[in-house]
């Protein structure tokens, strides 16, 4: 789970983390305020993306065009996400702007810590154009961030950041996180450090334990996750509903191949029962640009005719005249065919022949 | 506590499995299927329940106490996501040589935790994984029963469902696995597309390789510079050709950061490597079949 | 540094272990006032040693006794140890009486819990007469106390300890303790559970970044801890100083063997300088019993030289007529020698000579 | 990170030795006596000094320069206590094989963690101890240079002083060493007695064992088993039988608790184990003496 910028600063302060002194508005009015207040500030777009900057979502603000900025900023959507709260800060004018973030490197199975002279710029862009910039130090998990790798990382950056690092090191850790980034990290006038910017990310396996609210929303996103199974929405018009990560993105690769185009991206995860297949056809045809189902099951720890059963119901409530394509296969799979031929749902074979009979159906007129 | 527990490849019909979590409702379930393939599960741990028997096999409350009793070597594990972790040190501590963490949603902070403590001693597969199986002798995971052939293919994957269903197709066409490991789509997962190669290429009864990955990480790219130094082919599979970039593809962690961890790179990097690249299942069944044929 | 019970009960409350309620006295009646107040009470002498109870100095009291076993209590000494504080507390009258502590097992390199279902008794004691009953588990120092562990201990003791295992755990490894028990840890009529005794113990090695007090004193040990030595008072009559504590117990089994008693041990450490072991002199021959002192110096990181100038200054300044015995070999021995040709002391060939001269030397009328 | 980077017994005059703390005052010291007596000291190690030299020896930042610089494999600290386990995790970090701490007064708790963290990768000596010599090769640590002569007694000891006094006493009298070992007197050390009499029982220049142990912990009781298993004889000398039990004798952390730890019991233990008990210095020299011309 992305944590917007204030909440992630409101973490950074918790730590002992300096971030400029601020406050959220969500009206232009309240942003103008605050920014009166703070004399010299910035309106800063509240939303979970990069490119905020690029797409004019930051803005520094004097007293008399706050105002008119921050209700710029509130009309303004970025990457498809609606602005609905801005973040006005005082402005820190840093004289330096340095990198320092902690991440996991999925092949060392450590923490990675990760400093660069290059702050305030896309850390990936600075990795591909100047590689001897970035400052990698792999932390062990069970021993922790040691002082000489901290001594080291603040010798090659030229400034001390020893103590925020360690304190980023405790919030990433304690708070269960992927990513902890302060980008940039701003020396300012009098030597001290500031967080410019704060982006983290939080395991969403670990949400259990952590406090963190999840954002409630009525997307077919949110509630696919609800009942414990991973949507996303894509451009095309085949709905796909497959148990499995891997297997879904087989199949989605051979719609395409077929010259379908999918229209999401759907994993029931193991042990899906009849509802739970109800519910995924629910929020996969909730989507008007669906024209044909591929419904792709590989039965073990789920089972076929708990599927067949959920499909069946499905079409017995709900009187959907989309035409849906069936593959399963393994535990329970004569009861499910069995379960399934009166309802006119069509059978596939396999994965490839389910594929080839979607994108069929879907460019019939 | 011992040093170097390294597995050997194979698990045998002879392998002492324990199954942590036995008295839930999949590790039962579960446990059956095992029993069913031919697995010698030799104990289940359940605290608070030991005593008991779940299909004949009795429960203990410990792992200590299940692998003082009966000599286990192995172990997979169905316990909960929140206690999953503490489950795999029990069982490292216990001196199990090889576990199997089946479990979901394991935090990842866990995993690497476990990880750590796993250096030079017990081999982890997982979490979030199906699991091993040596077909005609040895079901450690959650791998169906009917699936598999004895043969010489070694089949490595990330992924659960798509590797159920190529080995099925492998089997359908007359093609036996020597092995199949589905080492879990997590972001730090224990056994690595790396280490599961070096086996496979140490492995007297493996001639191929079928490698299934998917977009996210770059653990396919880490194993790709091993694939030329290998005297066996591998055959490799990669899907999340057509997931967009910067979304979430499923709880398997495959997340696409930037321009590395695309199923493009990937396949790039694998066929830069040395190995066939499959465009599909059944073009999986082709290449796999073409490249016994030449040896 | 032991701790008092009292200030380790404290500890205890900060890491959310329970304890009785009660208050520290330093005179009979604020005592007799306290134990006023709780009703049922105990009052306990605040002594660094084991063997209080047994010594009369924990008692049950009611408010007609309460004043009269405070002024007894205040009166004693305790293994040559003076009674200067009493903790008054409420008494708990517990159901059952558990052992629950963690120390350091040198073996294995690890700490170790240790529980047992004998508690109030000496641990020790307990391990010989049932060693069934002695439950150990090592904890990795780096992965910390694991779940299934105190699960197992909860278990095979009857008792959920888990949560006051976790809490003292924690208190251990954060006030680098090298001992934590609570003897007994009594299982009360709710069935809550209660620290009734607290032992702590912490690592001199970390008092540097530990907020404990060192007690202030102006015994000889503390003053040759204050000079960054080691002292033990003992009960012969051949001052001892040695660098190293190796060579200091052997020069003392030496003695011994040639049928002298040591007065003290002292381990001046490595790098001891002229005034170390002047201060190191002062300190030996302030105990009145002292008729003779070996000097037995192995010079490495310590210089020789230094040595014979510290030793030379003090009889210079200090015109004390007791013989002295000195063996120096290594770094700067020659120059060593040279210094004390004309102070008068003694001089030793070996370990072995040293200990054959100054023992009769002391023997001397 | 390498598993296994276990040292061999003889530290050798190739051994290529880093001073961690080099510029400090007993750093610097003890790196010239070191020098004299002919060890291969490659680097110093102090942040911030990179680029100096002392004694013509150049200093780096951090450990993992030095041995990129200079391919060190073996390292000596001498930083303050506080900053002790910080040294040893670099060392460990940068590849280094064998660490020697002889920094005094480092929290038992740090040593608890470093042992850990160098389970199956460096192998340490200390902290708080005199190091290891093999006379005419290499010293790494801080025994007087005059007191050692080659030989075949290989000698192991908790305590400084009174090892160079057993050292120069065998020297004395003619009796040459093969390597001595001052393993410190922590309570919790990195190399114990029982590491030490297997590195001697496999090392082909040692015919004898010298074992100097004192009261406190049970470290000599649990080397005790292993000398009835050597084909080599050991005689061991144990100091601390006038001290009174429940006293604290020095910081070497030799704390007498209830009947485990004395001097008798370890003498006890050590005798019945095989091992021939000296009763002082001269006696020592005598067994010594008696046992190699047995041989």
């Amino acid at each position: 789970m992305k944590l917007y910028e204030f909440v992630a600063k409101q973490l950074f302060r918790k730590y002992g983390i300096a971030t400029p002194e601020g406050e959220v508005a969500d009206t232009p009015e309240s942003a103008a305020q605050i920014a009166g207040r703070l004399g010299r500030a910035v309106i800063k777009a509240q939303v979970l993306t990069g490119g905020r900057g690029k797409a004019g979502g930051i803005a520094p603000v004097t007293q008399s065009n706050a105002l008119e900025t921050a209700k710029r900023i509130l009309g303004m959507s970025i990457r498809g996400l609606q602005v609905r709260k801005l973040l006005v800060e005082e402005d820190k004018s840093p004289e330096k702007e340095l990198y320092l973030g902690i991440t996991i490197d999925r092949g060392k199975r450590r923490p990675v810590l990760i400093a660069s002279r290059l702050g305030g710029v896309d850390i990936e862009e600075a990795a591909r154009k100047a590689p001897g910039s970035i400052i990698r130090t792999h932390i062990d998990p069970l021993a922790g961030l040691f002082d000489y790798q901290v001594r080291t990382v603040s010798r090659r950056l030229g400034t001390d950041v020893g103590d925020v690092a360690f304190r980023l090191y405790r919030l990433f850790i304690e708070r269960d996180c992927t990513l902890a980034e302060i980008n940039p990290l701003g020396v300012v006038a009098d030597g001290s450090l500031c967080a410019l910017d704060a982006k983290i990310t939080v395991d969403d396996s670990a949400l259990f334990r952590q406090p963190f609210m999840e954002e409630e929303s009525g997307s077919p996103e949110a509630i696919a996750k609800k009942h414990g199974m991973s949507y996303v929405a894509l451009d095309g018009n085949i709905g796909c509903i497959v148990n499995g990560a891997g297997l879904a993105m087989a199949s989605m690769d051979l719609i395409k191949g077929f010259g379908g185009e999918p229209a999401n991206f759907m994993d029931v995860r193991g042990g899906a029962g009849a509802e739970d297949v109800a519910d995924a056809l629910s929020i996969v045809t909730s989507n008007p640009n669906v024209r044909a189902v591929l419904v792709n099951i590989f039965g073990g720890i789920t089972r076929c005719d708990e599927i067949a059963v959920g499909i069946r119901d499905f079409r017995r409530r709900m009187d959907i005249r989309l035409p849906v394509v069936v593959r399963l296969t393994g535990t329970g799979e004569a009861e499910a065919r069995r379960l399934l031929l009166s309802t006119g749902v069509i059978a596939a074979d396999s994965s490839e022949d389910g594929a080839r009979q979607v994108v069929a159906l879907a460019h019939q007129p | 506590m011992a040093q170097g527990r390294w597995w050997l490849l194979l698990i045998s019909r002879d392998t002492r499995v324990i199954v942590q979590g036995m008295t839930g409702k999949a590790g039962s379930f579960q446990a059956r299927q095992m029993l069913e393939f031919g697995t010698n599960i030799v104990a289940g741990v359940s605290p608070g329940r030991g005593g008991e028997e779940v299909h004949g096999v009795p429960v203990f409350d410990s792992v200590e106490e299940g692998v003082a009793e009966t000599g286990a070597d192995a172990s997979v594990i169905f316990v909960p996501a929140r206690s999953a972790a503490d489950a795999l040190f029990e069982a490292d501590d216990a001196g199990i040589g090889l576990v199997v963490c089946i479990t979901e949603g394991v935090p990842v902070k866990d995993t690497m935790r476990v990880c750590r403590y796993f250096e030079g001693r017990a081999r982890l597969i997982g979490p979030n994984c199906p699991g091993i199986t040596v077909p005609g002798e040895c079901k450690i995971g959650i791998m169906p029963n009917g699936i598999h052939l004895p043969g010489r293919v070694g089949v490595v994957s990330r992924s659960g469902t798509l590797t159920y269903e190529l080995v099925e197709l492998l089997t359908r066409n007359g093609i036996g696995q020597s092995t199949s490991i589905g080492i879990g789509g997590d972001p730090v997962p224990g056994m690595s597309f790396l280490d599961a190669l070096s086996l496979f290429e140490k492995d007297e009864k493996t001639d191929a390789v079928l490698l299934v990955g998917e977009i996210g990480g770059t653990s396919e790219e880490d194993a790709a510079g091993f694939i030329h130094k290998m005297s066996k082919p591998v055959i490799a599979y990669v899907v999340g050709i057509t997931a967009p970039p910067e979304k979430t593809m499923g709880h398997a962690g495959a997340i696409i950061s930037g321009r590395s961890g695309t199923a493009q790179d990937k396949i790039y990097a694998l066929e830069k490597g040395g190995a066939m690249i499959a465009s599909g299942p059944g073009d999986v069944v082709e290449k796999v079949k073409r490249t016994l044929a030449k040896n």
